[in-house]
């Protein structure tokens, strides 16, 4: 089993542990906003897309990356955009009743 | 010494995105700070996405900035989608990233020189096989939100075996893949496998479970980012992955409680098909009605109202006609609050967006735990197109298969004024016996047009 | 740089927001355990302690390394024995109450 | 192919004594669950201990069974100390944990054939230094809790300049020795003036501040045990160490927040040394006072009684009295519950702990937040010797010391008995106006043999 794996193990146990504190308090709210949120952040596998495409070894390797790339980046782009547009529309009271 | 210094820098812009990640959720705790939880997150995609273009192994540029506009261009329009759209966004969001975590294992196994590892192949195969099954899961959960595909659970004998079957081959031939990482002609078997396992995971389950299956689906799309971050040993995938995973599966264990069911349940218990035979031995029992003119009057006499909003306001769009009628009431001096069940709705929080959307404040959305004890304080309750979460057969009647799931305890008000179209059940195909209540009163029609007279009337007489 | 510094790095980052996280919802009730129990978790260094009194390679190193064994084993021992004791005293009312 | 078997196992032990940290920490949120923390910590020790001794490089047994049985020999009464001597205890332990961090970085710097790398060195020098002054920092902090070395502040003129000079010292060593790691004679000195920083750090702070001090040495001692995990790549380390890191920080910093003072102040402010200047001015005023017997019968017309114990019940030890008190007062039925600042006493949580021990129930034990607002509606508040933490001029007197510090609002009880020795100030040395209100008595006497004779005249005439 290569040391690599091990330590992606801690860090993978380490942010389950920490996504799981911090989204149990997340406000009931919130939990649209929530969804669409960690969507944009799972988006981050573009990373990997954009090395694959990148690299441009061969066309099928090439091919997937390119779409895994526009896949991803459409997530990521649209889901902060939504988010932040639902988290505008909340409001409290004492700000916004006239 | 340079290549060294860059890959430096690349590893503290990953490390950076991780931590502004994990901020990014947490300002998500209150809705006054949730909006700098965005700009974290974005700020951290930014660094990560950026530090990536410089990655000296990133050489052909067009293969990613073509599909990087591409993205954009498709990315943008799908933000912008009407927040009633927002559940079947979500869905199609989880396709769109299993596709592409699946596609980058899939290059994975074809690149390179060296042939993978047994280890690395084990990792590509779970990783593929989860990826695929989370696309063309989700992409059918779409169809059924967005009512292309039909909303009913399609089932049929054995289902439960053909499915679990399907899924076996996909696994079995991942240890194949294993036990030989030369048989390559294997692999695209294996995703293909996986690909159907994702339908017939999803097609049996009813439109109305959608929601816990897109929970699900979320974690899903989570962990295949993370077991992706194993492929490449990318920490910072492995922990937008288990944050993203984790997300979803709390999301899903609270639905889960807030229906009082367990996740088998939900996966394979094909909910919402039979049950309305339950409602077969009907007694002829007392229904009283009432015009809008009628629902002004009671109301425009109230002091405290608190309207409960369900599905079927959803389906109506009537969330801005709420917004009318809450004007002309708090207009009045009468105190109006809404009281959000958990599941109200078609996804956690539903309600709480489109009531937003339509300007209201977020402070008068009580929670259900919260507000439940003011009731019996309460002057009128008015339910528009909820039901199931408002049936007080879960608290008392043993045989009622929502009994023990927490409801609003609507019936509690001195008042109760249902707003939907007919006497049909909801979701969960049974009968309410809050309609027959002495304190009850229907109003049927649509929500939209029905909220709309009743703003009408009070903005004459009353 | 060492790549292994780097995933220590997330291991420590992760780690701390765990700690951040759960810690700051302990009880105030039970500071004191709080800090006696971290003491005996810290205490863990005896492994690494073990490790180089264990290989015995010079005698200064051997020597060091059994004084670091001996000092925290105490600590985790007497660490864990000095928590436990203090949270058997915590009774609640209806518990006890005759 | 066995030998990377063992490795797997081991491996996976660390991983499970990480997980069983954390649970541990977890459980503690909550009394119930406590001891079930408590557990988890034990199994996951054992475990990395257990699994350590299997590692092939331990080859000698003799090294490390004979310490290891010292270890339990020393730490079984460590553990087993008096409840007021936890404070002392706590801090010996600190130097017992820096000091074998701090020798296990030394031990790393000469074992081995090769020499360390530059990258090397900078860590084992950083976590050398950071052990080093923690260990001679704690030990200084133990013997003045311990009363060994006096409580006072020591101070002399330019002490700033001449610590951080030293620290400076230190650190230059270590850049020396990064620079040049062959100058291996540079490491001892390095390591004395260290020790010597450590002296430095602790000596001039007075003894009630050694609480903060204490949680920041623990935060000090968390991290050098994180950093040493950097040093052997050992990721059990890391978190163990990042945990206790951030568990002195924060309550640190929670410390601090309830005395409203900053961290540089309690560092370097000398706090409690002249401050007794500041009660020069003081005009006669009217104290009146009263004997256990007038105690008692006033205490025994109350309904509602708010117990509010101090540094001075930890120094009396009379919480089994208090324990005595709570139970005549209790049987007469009258409500008794105990008001606990942050900060009252010598630890953060030792009235808890001392109040725990004479078995009050800990529902009984009431935070300031929870309780300030009941003090109106409370006959009596009996105050056993705390002094600062009910001083109402934090509330109103913008000139005084404290003013901003939380307090515990017992002036607002009907009325307010204070059980002190003397008029003497407390820890922060100032004159406190509660004592001269109208509803106010003050009961002079030692906390323990004066809380007695209450019981005793309750006990019999009342
Ligand atoms: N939100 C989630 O995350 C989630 C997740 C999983 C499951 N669910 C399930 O979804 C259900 C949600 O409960 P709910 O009370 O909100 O909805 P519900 O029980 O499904 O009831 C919705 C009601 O709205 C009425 N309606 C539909 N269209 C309407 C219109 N245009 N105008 C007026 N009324 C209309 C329907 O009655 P008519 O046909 O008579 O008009 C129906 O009875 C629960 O059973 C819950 O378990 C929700
Ligand atoms: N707990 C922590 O974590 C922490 C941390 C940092 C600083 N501090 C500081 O410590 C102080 C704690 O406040 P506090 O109100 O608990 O204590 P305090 O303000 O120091 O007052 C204690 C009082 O107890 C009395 N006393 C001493 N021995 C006694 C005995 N045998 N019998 C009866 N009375 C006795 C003393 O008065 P006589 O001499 O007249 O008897 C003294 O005024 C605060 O100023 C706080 O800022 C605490």
């Amino acid at each position: 089993m290569p040391a690599d794996f091990i330590s992606n193990l801690y860090v993978f146990i380490l942010a389950g542990f920490v996504g799981f504190e911090v989204i149990r308090r997340v406000s009931p709210l919130l939990h649209t906003p929530l969804m669409s949120l960690t969507n944009a952040l799972d988006a981050i596998v573009v990373v990997a897309a954009i090395i694959i495409a990148g690299r441009h070894e061969t066309t099928l390797t090439t091919v997937l990356g390119a779409i895994a790339v526009a896949a991803s980046f459409s997530n990521m782009v649209g889901g902060f955009v939504i988010t932040d547009r639902m988290l505008r529309m909340f409001k409290s009271g004492r700000s916004k009743q006239s | 010494m340079t290549g060294l210094a860059l890959q430096q820098y690349l590893d503290f812009a990953y490390i950076a995105a991780v931590v502004l990640f994990v901020l990014s959720l947490r300002f998500l705790n209150s809705p006054t700070t949730a909006r700098m939880g965005v700009l974290c997150g974005e700020i951290g995609a930014a660094l990560a996405v950026v530090a990536t273009l410089f990655n000296p192994e990133v050489a052909h540029y067009k293969w990613v900035l073509i599909p990087l506009i591409v993205g954009a261009g498709v990315g943008v329009p799908l933000g912008l989608v009407h927040m009633t759209a927002v559940p079947q966004r979500t869905a199609l969001s989880h396709a769109f990233g299993a596709l592409s975590a699946a596609m980058i294992g899939i290059a994975e196994f074809y690149v390179g020189t060296e042939p993978v590892t047994r280890f690395q192949m084990g990792e590509i195969g779970l990783e593929v096989i989860i990826g695929s099954l989370t696309f063309t899961g989700s992409l059918i959960a779409a169809g059924k939100l967005q009512e292309i595909l039909p909303q009913r659970p399609i089932v049929y004998r054995g289902q439960n075996i053909v499915s679990l079957s399907v899924l076996g081959a996909a696994l079995a031939l991942a240890v194949a893949l294993v036990v030989n990482p030369a048989n390559a002609w294997l692999f695209p078997i294996m995703v293909i496998v996986a690909l159907i396992f994702g339908v017939l995971l999803v097609t049996p389950i009813g439109g109305a479970d959608m929601p816990t299956v897109i929970s699900l689906l979320n974690s899903y799309a989570g962990f295949s980012a993370a077991l992706l971050g194993f492929v490449l040993n990318s920490k910072v995938l492995v922990v937008a992955g288990a944050l993203d995973g984790s997300s979803g599966f709390i999301l899903s264990v609270i639905m889960c409680k807030a229906m009082n069911r367990s996740f088998s349940n939900v996966m394979f218990g094909a909910f919402g098909q039979v049950q309305t035979s339950a409602a077969g031995v009907k007694e002829e029992r007392v229904v009283r009605s009432a015009n809008p003119e009628e629902a002004a009057s009671i109301l425009s006499a109230a002091n405290k109202v608190v309207i409960v909003p369900g599905y079927g306001m959803a389906v109506a769009q009537a969330q801005h006609k709420v917004r009318e009628l809450y004007d002309v009431l708090t207009k009045k001096g009468i105190d109006v609050r809404f009281a959000i069940h958990p599941v109200a709705g078609r996804m956690p929080g539903h309600m709480n967006v489109l009531l937003a959307e339509a300007d209201i404040p977020y402070d008068r959305l009580i929670e259900m735990d919260e507000i439940n004890g003011d009731f019996p304080q309460t002057d009128v309750a008015l339910v528009i197109g909820a039901n199931d979460v408002t049936n007080p057969a879960a608290r008392t009647d043993q045989t009622s298969p929502i009994f023990g799931m927490p409801i609003l305890d609507v019936d509690k008000a001195h008042t109760v004024m249902v707003i939907k179209r007919s006497m049909n059940p909801g979701f969960a195909g049974i009968d309410n016996p809050l309609y027959y209540m002495d304190n009850n009163l229907m109003l049927f029609g649509d929500a939209k047009q029905f909220v709309g007279s009743i703003v009408r009337e009070l903005g004459t007489g009353h």
